[in-house]
C-alpha cells in the first residue's frame, strides 16, 4: 500500500521471562514468548490486550528495561539511531540511561503516586532534563520544556504545584509533556488514558496525536481500550498470553479481524444506536506460569478444534500488513 | 486453601509457621508436664542436659525442658492478651477517631497521647504495686494491653483518614451506607495488614516488657514465664557458673519467638499487601 | 525476592550471631584463667590511687544518693560509704563475733544511778577530730543539746522525750539527767550498723542551720578523712589521717594499713564479681550463687571460712517467717504452731541457702555469745517443752539433731567440711524443730480446718486456705529466699500458698495488710550484747497499733502477751551491765516467744564474703575472727591495722 | 492569622493539656498505691541502724510527714504542688532530704544526655544509612547477610546482650571498664584526660544501646526504602533516565526518611526517663537508676521532677514534628 517505511524498532523472536527461585524450584512466567515487531518511524502502534496478558511487560521489554527477575532468555531488540541499528540489550547500564528520554521516552499511567509527592512538578522536570543535557543547553530546554507546558494547554503554575494538587487529567499532561521534551524518536505509553473519565481522555489522545505530529516520531502505545486504538493508532498488534496473535492497520483490524480474541475484543465495544449488553470475552486469560499446550487461547476459543489443542499456529499473512496466528485462518488460506 | 499455599512458597513464612508450630507444641506439652511448674525440688539440682532431662535441670531443682513448656505457654498468653485486647482498643479508638474527627478525634488522641507520654518504666511499677498479689498473667496481659495502643491507634486513625478520602467511601456514604457498616465492610480489610502487622509487633513488645518487669522482679515470679526463668536463671549466676543449658532456654525461645513473630509478620503483611504481593509474585 | 534469605544463609548467621555470642560467653571463661594472668599492670593504677596503697570495697546501700552532704543525723545519708565504717568513731561498739562493747570515744561503760535516772560517760583522752581540733566531753553536750533544738534530726524526738539536761562534768566526763527512768538510755550511743554520733561543736556552732548543713569535707574522730568522692555518688575516697594516733583505732590498735580505702558502687551482681576477677574489687559481698561463681572462677579470692559452707554465718540478725497475728488465722498459735511444724528444716536450709545456714530454735541468732549464754542453757528447757494437740496429749515439738541432720544432707550434697561436733554445732546450730506434718495436721483438724477433695486445706469456714507471703524483689535477698523455701514447704503440706514479691514490704508490713512475710522474726540484738532488750521490747504491746495504722514496732506481727510485757517492764528495770540478771530474764523473754511463736525463726542471716587475697591479705576469717569480717559495719576501722599489703607477705 | 487561629492555637492548647494531665496522673498514682514515703525512710533507718526507738516513732512519723509537706489533703498538697511549679521549684527529695529535686536531676541529667543524646543521635545515623543501603542493594548477598543478622540481634534480651558485652570485652579481653562513668578518682573536668576516660567508660553502654537500638533502626528504613523503592514516582524516574544519585538522593531517602524523623524526635523525647537496664549493668549514672529508686522510695517530689522533664520531653518533641511535619511533607496539611 504505501512506500516501505524506516523501522525504529525492531524485535526478533523476543523472548522475556520472569524466571522466580522459589525453595529450590524454579517458576517461569512467559510474560513475553517469541514476539516479532517491526515498528515504524512517524507512526503510531498500539499494542491491546486484556489485562495479565504481558503488555506492560513487552513495554518494558522495548524500552529496554529488563531488570531481574524478569530475563531475556532469547531474542534480540535493535534500535534504529541516526539510521544505524543497535542491540540494545548488550548496551552498557549507563548507554541505557542515556537513551531514555532522549531516543526513547516512556509516558505512564498518571496515577497519584508517578511523581514524588514531596517535590514541586518543577523539580521532577529539572530532576529528567538534567539527568540528560548538561552545560549551558540545559537551562535553555528546560525553559523551553516551561514553554511547552503552556502551550500543550497546561496552566502556567502547574509547575509550581505539588503532584498531589493537580488532577488526574494534569498529570497525564504533564507526563506527556516531560516524556516529549527531548524530542525522542520513540514514545512508549503505558495505558495513558485508562484512568481518566471520557472528555479528559479524548484531550490526552488529542495532546498526545499532536506531539507526535508535530515531532514526526513513534508512539507506542498500550491500551486495553479499543475505543482508543481505534481513533489514534496506525497500526495495531493484538497481544495474548505473551504473544502477539493478531497485527495489521487499524483499518484492517478493526475491518476484517481474523483470530477470534480480535473479535471478542472489538465486540466488546460499545456501539452507536446498540443498547445490548456488550459482549466480553468468556473465560479469564491463562496463567503465565503455566500455559496450556497448543494455541494458549484455545480454552476460551468458541471454535476451537482438535489441532488447537496440540500446536500453536504459525503466523499466516492475509494481507500486506496483516497476519493472524490461528488454525482457522491457517486452514482457510491452506485449504 | 489458596491463600495458605502462596503464603508457603514464601521461604520465611514456611519457617517461621514450622518455629511457630514448635512453640505451640511445646507450650501445649506443658499440660503433659510430669512436673508441677510451681514445686521445687523435684528432680536433682544442676543437671546438664541428658536423656532423662533433655535440657537439663536448674538450682531450684526443675526440670528446664518441662519449666519451659510452661514459660512458653504463659508468656505467649500474656502476649497474645495484651496483643488483641490493644489492637480491639487500638482499632476502635483509630477508627472512631479518623472517621469521625474533629473534637471526638482530638479528645481520643488527647487520651492516646497522654499516656503515650508518661515513662513506662513509671507506669508499670506503680500499676505493679497497686494490683499486689492480683498480678496473674491475665492481669499483667491486660496492662500492657493498656499501655499498648496509644501509638497504634494513631497509626490506623492516619489511614482511616486517607480512606476517607477516596472516593469509595463518597460513593457509599451518598448511596446512604451505614457508618458501622461503611467502617467494618470498607475500612477494615484495608486496615487489617496493619492490624495484623502491628498485632505481631505488640505481642513482641509484650514478651520484651514482661522480660523486663521480670528482671526487676516486679512479676508474679512464681509463674514460669520466659521472663522469669530469665530472672532466675539471672539470679543464680548461671552464666558465670557456666550453667548454658540454664541461661540459653529462655535466651533461645524468646530468640526464637520474636524471629518467628517478625517473620510471620514480613511475610503475611507483604501478602496482604498487594502492591508488594505483585512484585513477589512477579505477574 | 525482596529480602527473602536461604535456609543454609539463615541458618549460619543464627549460629554464628547468637549460639557462640552466648555460648562463647558462658563457655568460655575458663579460658579466661590464663588470659587473667597477662594484664596485672591494667589493674596496678586505678584512676589517681596507687593500687597497691588502696583498699577498693562495695557500698552496700547503693549509689548514693546525696554525694555531697554528709549530715548524716537528717534523714538517710549513705552512712556506709565511709562515714560510719572509718571517718566516724562512736562512744562505743559492738564486736559482734564476741559480743565484746569496744570503747570509741568513750572510754569505759556508762554507770546509772539506782533509779535509772542520771548516767555518766566516761570519755578517751587524747583524742582529736580529723581538722586537729581535740575532741572532749564539750562535743557531746553541744550535739545532744543541738539535736533537742531542732525538730529536722532524726533523733530529735528521742532526745527530747528522754533527756533532762546533759551537762559535762569535766573535759572527759558528760551527764545525762533524763526525764524518766530509762536503763537502756545509753545504747544510742551504741553502734551497731547506726547510732546516735557525736559531730564537732567547733564546726557545727557557725551553722545557721545545722539541719541545712552538708558537712562536706566531713570531720570525725576516725582515722580516715574524705579525700574525694565522685558527684555522682558511685565513690568516695578515704584517706589515712595523719594524725591516725589521735584516733580510737590508732590509740587502740595502732596503725591502718591501706592509704586509701575506696567505697565503690556496683548495681548488678554480675559486675561485682567481674570486678573482683580483675583485682578493681577488694571486698564483695554476693548471693549464695554469686559468691560459689567468684569462688570457681578466681584462685585469688577466698570467702569468710576455707571450707564449706564458706559464708559468713555469724552476723547478729535472724531470719525467719513473720505471721499477721492480726489476720486470721494467724491470730491462732496452733495454726502458727502447725505451719512451723510443716516444715522440713533440711529442706528448707537446703532450698534458701544450699544447707549454709546456722539454725536458731529462738528468736535471736546462734552466734557470738548467745549459744554460751542463751541457747545452749536454754536446750534443756526445749528438749521438754510440750504443745497441746487434744485430748490431752501433747508433743515435744523440739528436735536436737535437727543441724546433725542438715550436715549429713550438705555432706551426701557433696560439701567436704571437717566431721567434728564442735564445727557442726558452731556452724550448724544446736537443733530446730521436727518434721511432724501429722502433728500439723492434727493442731489444724483440731482448730476446724479440713481437707478438701483434692487434699488441699480448708479453713475452718470450708473456703480454701491461701497463703500469700510477701517478700522482696531481689531474689537472693534472705527475705526472698526464706520465702520461696516455706512456700514450698507449705504447698508440700498441702496449703496453696504463694510468693508475693513486691517493693512494698515496709508499707503493707506497718499497717499490717500481708498474711505472712519476712522482714525479722526477732530483732537485731545491739549487735549480739547480752542484754536482749531491744530484741524483746518491740513486742511490748504499747507498740501495737490497730490494723491500717502505721505499726510502732519494728515487728509487723502486732503480737504481745502480759507475760512478754511483764518480761520487759522487768528487763527495763534491771541494770544492763549485770550480764547474770539480764540473761535470765532475757531467757523467760525467749521461752514466751516460743511458747506463741509470732514469728518462726530459722536460720542466721549469712554473707556471701568474697575477699581479693591480690594486695590484701590477713582477713577476718574464720580461723581467725579478730574483727567483725563486714566492711559496710562501723568495726570496719578496726579491721585496717590488721590487714597486710600482699607485697608483704 | 487562620493558621494561627484555626490551627496552631488549638494544637498549642492540647499540647498544655497533655502536659496537665501527665502531671496530674504522676500526681495521684503514686499516692494511690501503698508506697509510704515516711514508712519508706523509717525502714531505711531501721534497717540500716539509725536511732529509732519504738517509743518516739509517733513523734518521728509526724516530723517526717511535716517535713515532706504531706500534711493535708490531697487536694491542698496538690494545690501547693502547682504553686511550687509555677515558681519552677520541683520541691526537695524525701529520700535524699533535703536535697532540691532540681539539684538530684542536674546531676544525673549530663550522664543520661551525654549517653543517651550521642547513642540516639548515631543509632539512628547508621542505622538509617545501612538500613537505606541495604535496602536499595536489597538483592546484595551482603545485604541479607545483614538482615539476617539484624534479625537475630534485635530479639536478644537486653540485659543478656549488655551484660555479654561486659563478659567478652572487661573481663575475657580487657579492654573497657567494668563499671562507672568514670575512674575511681576522676572527678569531672574540661581536661582532655577526662574526657577520653568518660568516653572510654561509656564505651560499652553505648555500645550495647546503639547495637540493639540501631537494628530497629535498620529494619525500618529498609523496609521503607524497599517500599519506596517500589513505589511508581521511582520507576518512574528510574524509566526516564534520571542519574541514580538523583534518585537515591531526591526520591528515595527523601521519602523514607519522613517516618523516620518522627521517629528520631520521639526517641530524643523519651531520653528523659533514663536507661535502666543500662545503668544497672555497667553501672553507669544517670536519671533511670534515679527514677526506679525515687518510684520505689515514693519519692513524690523526685518521681514528678524527672517524670515532668519525660513528659514535657516527648510532648515538645510531638508538637514539633506536628509543626514542622508540613514543611516536609507537603501532603500533609495542618488539619
Amino acid at each position: 500500500m504505501t512506500a516501505k517505511k524506516a523501522t525504529v524498532l525492531q524485535t526478533e523472536n523476543l523472548q522475556a521471562f520472569y524466571v522466580l527461585e522459589m525453595q529450590g524450584t524454579q517458576k517461569v512466567v512467559k510474560a513475553v514468548n517469541d514476539v516479532n515487531l517491526q515498528i515504524y518511524e512517524n507512526e503510531i502502534y498500539g499494542i491491546a490486550g486484556e489485562s495479565g496478558c504481558g503488555k506492560t511487560t513487552l513495554l518494558k521489554t522495548l524500552f529496554n528495561d529488563i531488570v531481574p527477575p524478569l530475563r531475556l532468555m532469547h531474542g534480540k531488540i535493535r534500535y534504529c539511531i541516526d539510521s544505524a541499528e543497535v542491540d540494545v540489550t548488550s548496551l552498557s547500564a549507563e548507554e541505557k540511561r542515556k537513551l531514555r528520554m532522549e531516543f526513547i521516552s516512556y509516558i505512564p499511567q498518571g496515577s497519584m503516586s508517578v511523581f514524588n509527592p514531596v517535590q514541586r512538578i518543577r523539580g521532577t522536570f529539572r530532576d529528567f532534563i538534567g539527568s540528560h543535557v548538561s552545560g549551558k543547553n540545559r537551562a535553555e530546554i528546560i525553559e523551553s520544556t516551561y514553554q511547552r507546558v503552556v502551550e500543550l494547554g497546561l496552566p502556567q503554575n502547574v509547575l509550581d504545584m505539588y503532584p498531589h494538587q493537580l488532577s488526574g487529567g494534569m498529570r497525564q499532561r504533564v507526563t506527556i509533556a516531560l516524556a516529549s521534551s527531548l524530542n525522542p524518536r520513540i514514545m512508549i505509553g503505558d495505558e495513558p488514558t485508562t484512568a481518566l473519565d471520557v472528555v479528559v481522555q479524548r484531550g490526552v489522545i488529542q495532546m498526545l496525536t499532536e506531539i507526535q505530529k508535530s515531532l514526526k516520531n513513534t508512539i507506542i502505545l498500550v491500551t486495553h481500550d479499543m475505543g482508543v486504538h481505534a481513533n489514534v493508532s496506525d497500526r495495531i498488534g493484538i497481544m495474548y498470553a505473551g504473544k502477539i496473535v493478531e497485527e495489521g492497520t487499524t483499518e484492517q483490524i478493526f475491518a476484517e479481524p481474523a483470530h477470534p480474541y480480535t473479535r471478542f475484543l472489538i465486540n466488546s465495544l460499545p456501539k452507536f444506536g446498540d443498547k445490548s449488553m456488550r459482549e466480553s470475552v468468556p473465560g479469564s486469560p491463562p496463567s503465565l506460569s503455566n500455559l496450556p499446550q497448543g494455541c494458549p487461547f484455545h480454552p476460551r476459543c468458541p471454535h476451537v478444534k482438535d489441532i488447537c489443542r496440540q500446536q500453536m499456529p504459525d503466523f499466516t499473512q492475509l494481507d500486506h500488513d496483516h497476519k493472524v496466528a490461528c488454525w482457522l485462518v491457517g486452514e482457510q488460506q491452506h485449504g | 486453601m489458596k491463600l495458605l499455599r502462596d503464603l508457603f512458597k514464601d521461604f520465611r513464612f514456611t519457617l517461621s509457621f514450622i518455629v511457630l508450630m514448635i512453640i505451640m507444641i511445646l507450650a501445649l506439652l506443658s499440660f503433659f508436664s510430669p512436673y508441677d511448674p510451681t514445686l521445687w525440688y523435684v528432680v536433682p539440682r544442676d543437671l546438664r542436659p541428658s536423656a532423662e532431662h533433655l535440657l537439663g535441670t536448674d538450682s531450684n531443682g526443675q526440670d528446664i525442658f518441662w519449666q519451659a513448656t510452661f514459660a512458653v505457654r504463659n508468656s505467649l498468653v500474656v502476649s497474645l492478651i495484651s496483643g488483641l485486647v490493644s489492637r480491639a482498643i487500638a482499632v476502635l479508638i483509630g477508627m472512631i477517631a479518623g472517621y469521625k474527627g474533629g473534637s471526638i478525634d482530638r479528645v481520643l488522641m488527647f487520651v492516646g497521647d497522654s499516656l503515650l507520654v508518661i515513662p513506662l518504666v513509671l507506669i508499670f511499677v506503680m500499676l505493679a504495686m497497686m494490683v499486689r498479689q492480683s498480678m496473674t498473667l491475665v492481669t499483667l496481659g491486660l496492662m500492657l494491653a493498656a499501655f499498648g495502643w496509644a501509638w497504634d491507634a494513631r497509626l490506623i486513625r492516619s489511614m482511616v483518614l486517607s480512606l476517607r478520602e477516596r472516593e469509595f467511601t463518597k460513593t457509599a456514604a451518598l448511596s446512604g451506607t451505614g457508618t458501622v457498616k461503611l467502617v467494618l465492610k470498607e475500612y477494615m480489610p484495608f486496615t487489617m495488614p496493619l492490624v495484623f502487622s502491628t498485632l505481631i509487633n505488640n505481642m513482641s513488645w509484650a514478651i520484651g516488657i514482661e522480660m523486663f518487669l521480670a528482671i526487676l522482679g516486679l512479676v508474679n515470679l512464681n509463674i514460669p514465664t520466659l521472663g522469669t526463668m530469665l530472672n532466675w536463671a539471672l539470679h543464680y549466676q548461671s552464666i558465670l557458673l557456666g550453667r548454658w543449658w540454664w541461661i540459653l532456654t529462655p535466651v533461645l525461645l524468646s530468640l526464637l519467638v520474636f524471629i518467628a513473630l517478625y517473620w510471620l509478620s514480613v511475610s503475611v503483611s507483604e501478602y496482604l499487601d498487594p502492591r508488594t504481593r505483585i512484585q513477589r509474585v512477579g505477574a | 525476592m525482596a529480602g527473602e534469605i536461604n535456609r543454609r544463609e539463615f541458618l549460619k548467621t543464627l549460629s554464628v550471631g547468637s549460639g557462640a555470642f552466648l555460648l562463647g560467653a558462658t563457655g568460655l571463661i575458663p579460658i579466661s584463667e590464663s588470659l587473667l594472668k597477662t594484664d596485672e599492670a591494667f589493674a596496678a593504677q586505678v584512676g589517681t590511687f596507687p593500687r597497691e596503697e588502696t583498699l577498693i570495697a562495695r557500698i552496700l546501700t547503693g549509689r548514693v544518693g546525696t554525694p555531697d552532704n554528709f549530715n548524716q543525723w537528717v534523714g538517710w545519708k549513705w552512712q556506709d560509704r565511709g562515714i560510719q565504717n572509718l571517718a566516724d568513731e562512736p562512744l562505743w561498739s559492738v564486736d559482734f563475733v564476741t559480743g565484746e562493747i569496744i570503747n570509741g570515744v568513750a572510754s569505759g561503760d556508762p554507770t546509772y544511778n539506782a533509779d535509772f535516772t542520771t548516767l555518766t560517760v566516761p570519755l578517751r583522752e587524747g583524742v582529736a577530730w580529723s581538722d586537729g581540733e581535740p575532741f572532749t566531753a564539750a562535743d557531746v553536750v553541744y550535739t545532744v543539746e543541738t539535736l533537742m533544738q531542732y525538730s529536722g534530726f532524726n533523733a530529735h524526738s528521742f532526745f527530747v522525750d528522754n533527756v533532762e539536761s546533759v551537762t559535762a562534768l569535766d573535759d572527759y566526763t558528760v551527764e545525762f539527767v533524763l526525764t524518766q527512768p530509762n536503763s537502756r538510755f545509753h545504747t544510742t550511743f551504741l553502734d551497731r550498723w547506726g547510732c546516735t554520733r557525736i559531730f564537732p561543736k567547733h564546726i557545727f556552732e557557725q551553722q545557721e542551720d545545722p539541719t541545712l548543713f552538708t558537712f562536706n569535707p566531713y570531720v570525725g574522730c576516725g582515722p580516715y578523712q574524705l579525700h574525694s568522692f565522685d558527684p555522682q555518688g558511685s565513690w568516695t575516697a578515704w584517706e589515712k589521717r595523719a594524725d591516725w594516733d589521735k584516733s580510737p583505732t590508732g590509740i587502740m590498735y595502732g596503725e591502718p594499713q591501706p592509704r586509701y580505702i575506696i567505697f565503690q558502687y556496683f548495681a548488678d551482681e554480675g559486675a561485682q564479681i567481674l570486678a573482683q576477677l580483675t583485682h578493681q574489687l577488694d571486698v564483695v559481698e554476693l548471693s549464695a550463687d554469686g559468691l560459689k561463681a567468684l569462688l570457681a572462677q578466681a584462685d585469688t579470692s577466698r570467702a569468710y571460712q576455707p571450707t564449706f559452707p564458706f559464708v559468713v554465718n555469724n552476723d547478729p540478725a535472724i531470719t525467719g517467717i513473720v505471721y499477721n497475728t492480726s489476720r486470721p488465722p494467724f491470730d491462732n498459735v496452733d495454726v502458727r504452731w502447725a505451719l512451723t511444724l510443716a516444715i522440713e528444716i533440711v529442706e528448707y536450709t537446703s532450698i534458701a541457702v544450699d544447707s549454709s545456714g546456722t539454725l536458731s530454735p529462738v528468736h535471736i541468732p546462734h552466734l557470738g555469745p548467745y549459744p554460751e549464754l542463751y541457747i545452749g542453757p536454754m536446750q534443756e528447757w526445749l528438749r521438754e517443752f510440750t504443745i497441746d494437740i487434744g485430748n490431752g496429749e501433747t508433743f515435744a515439738p523440739y528436735d536436737p539433731d535437727a543441724a546433725r541432720r542438715v550436715a549429713e544432707y550438705a555432706r551426701s550434697r557433696g560439701y567436704a567440711f571437717p566431721d567434728d561436733d564442735d564445727f557442726i554445732l558452731r556452724t550448724f546450730g544446736y537443733g530446730w524443730y521436727k518434721y511432724a506434718p501429722d502433728i500439723a495436721e492434727r493442731l489444724l483438724v483440731n482448730n476446724g480446718f479440713a481437707r478438701g477433695a483434692d487434699n488441699m486445706w480448708l479453713l475452718p469456714d470450708g473456703t480454701p486456705w491461701r497463703i500469700s507471703y510477701m517478700t522482696g524483689t531481689v531474689l537472693s535477698n534472705h527475705d526472698a529466699r526464706n520465702a520461696v523455701a516455706a512456700v514450698q514447704q507449705w504447698r508440700k503440706f498441702g496449703i496453696d500458698a504463694t510468693v508475693f514479691n513486691t517493693e512494698n514490704g515496709a508499707d503493707l508490713g506497718s499497717v499490717g495488710d500481708f498474711d505472712v512475710e519476712t522482714v525479722w522474726p526477732g530483732r537485731e540484738p545491739w549487735g549480739a550484747g547480752p542484754d536482749l532488750y531491744r530484741v524483746l521490747d518491740d513486742w511490748n504491746s504499747a507498740y501495737i497499733r490497730p490494723v491500717g495504722e502505721r505499726a510502732q514496732s519494728s515487728y509487723h506481727s502486732r503480737w504481745s502477751t502480759p507475760t512478754m510485757d511483764d518480761v520487759i517492764r522487768r528487763l527495763r528495770e534491771t541494770d544492763p551491765f549485770d550480764t547474770d540478771q539480764v540473761v535470765s530474764i532475757g531467757i523467760e523473754g525467749l521461752q514466751e516467744a516460743v511458747r506463741q511463736m509470732p514469728s518462726t525463726p530459722t536460720y542466721g542471716y549469712i554473707g556471701f564474703v568474697g575477699w581479693d587475697e591480690t594486695y590484701w591479705t590477713n582477713w577476718p576469717g574464720s580461723e581467725n575472727p579478730y574483727c567483725v569480717p563486714y566492711t559496710h559495719w562501723p568495726n570496719f576501722k578496726y579491721m585496717t591495722p590488721f590487714l597486710r599489703p600482699a607485697g608483704e607477705a | 492569622m487562620n493558621f494561627l487561629k484555626r490551627y496552631l492555637l488549638p494544637r498549642m492548647i492540647s499540647y498544655f493539656l497533655v502536659i496537665w494531665l501527665g502531671i496530674t496522673v504522676v500526681f495521684f498514682i503514686p499516692r494511690l498505691t501503698p508506697n509510704d514515703p515516711v514508712i519508706r525512710m523509717i525502714d531505711q533507718m531501721r534497717a540500716r541502724g539509725s536511732t529509732l526507738e519504738p517509743g518516739a516513732m509517733d513523734d518521728i512519723m509526724a516530723d517526717l510527714t511535716r517535713m515532706y509537706g504531706l500534711e493535708g489533703s490531697w487536694i491542698e498538697q496538690y494545690g501547693d504542688m502547682w504553686g511550687r511549679l509555677i515558681r519552677g521549684d520541683f520541691g526537695v527529695s524525701f529520700f535524699q532530704f533535703p536535697t532540691p529535686v532540681s539539684q538530684l536531676i542536674g546531676n544525673a541529667l549530663p550522664w543520661t544526655l551525654g549517653l543517651l543524646l550521642s547513642t540516639t543521635a548515631i543509632t539512628w545515623i547508621f542505622g538509617n544509612i545501612l538500613g537505606g543501603i541495604a535496602g536499595y542493594y536489597t538483592r546484595k548477598r551482603w545485604s541479607r547477610v545483614l538482615d539476617t543478622v539484624a534479625m537475630v540481634i534485635r530479639p536478644l534480651p537486653y540485659y543478656i546482650f549488655a551484660f555479654t558485652l561486659l563478659l567478652l570485652f572487661a573481663y575475657l579481653v580487657r579492654w573497657f571498664p567494668i563499671t562507672g562513668g568514670a575512674s575511681l578518682g576522676a572527678l569531672p573536668s574540661f581536661t582532655w584526660e577526662y574526657i577520653m576516660d568518660v568516653l572510654w567508660h561509656s564505651f560499652l553502654p553505648a555500645l550495647s544501646l546503639i547495637v540493639l537500638g540501631g537494628v530497629v533502626v535498620f529494619q525500618t528504613m529498609k523496609l521503607l526504602v524497599q517500599n519506596v523503592n517500589a513505589e511508581s514516582f521511582v520507576q518512574y524516574a528510574k524509566l526516564g533516565g534520571v542519574t541514580e544519585d538523583r534518585i537515591v538522593g531526591k526520591y528515595i531517602i527523601r521519602n523514607a526518611m519522613l517516618p523516620q524523623i518522627t521517629g528520631l524526635a520521639l526517641s530524643f523525647g523519651q531520653i528523659f526517663s533514663g536507661a535502666l537496664i543500662t545503668e544497672i549493668v555497667f553501672g553507669y549514672p544517670g536519671l533511670g537508676m534515679l527514677l526506679y529508686r525515687a518510684i520505689l522510695n515514693g519519692d513524690y517530689n523526685l518521681i514528678m521532677g524527672i517524670t515532668i522533664l519525660s513528659i514535657v520531653g516527648i510532648t515538645t518533641a510531638i508538637l514539633v514534628v506536628d509543626l514542622t511535619y508540613p514543611l516536609l511533607d507537603p501532603r500533609i496539611r495542618y488539619v
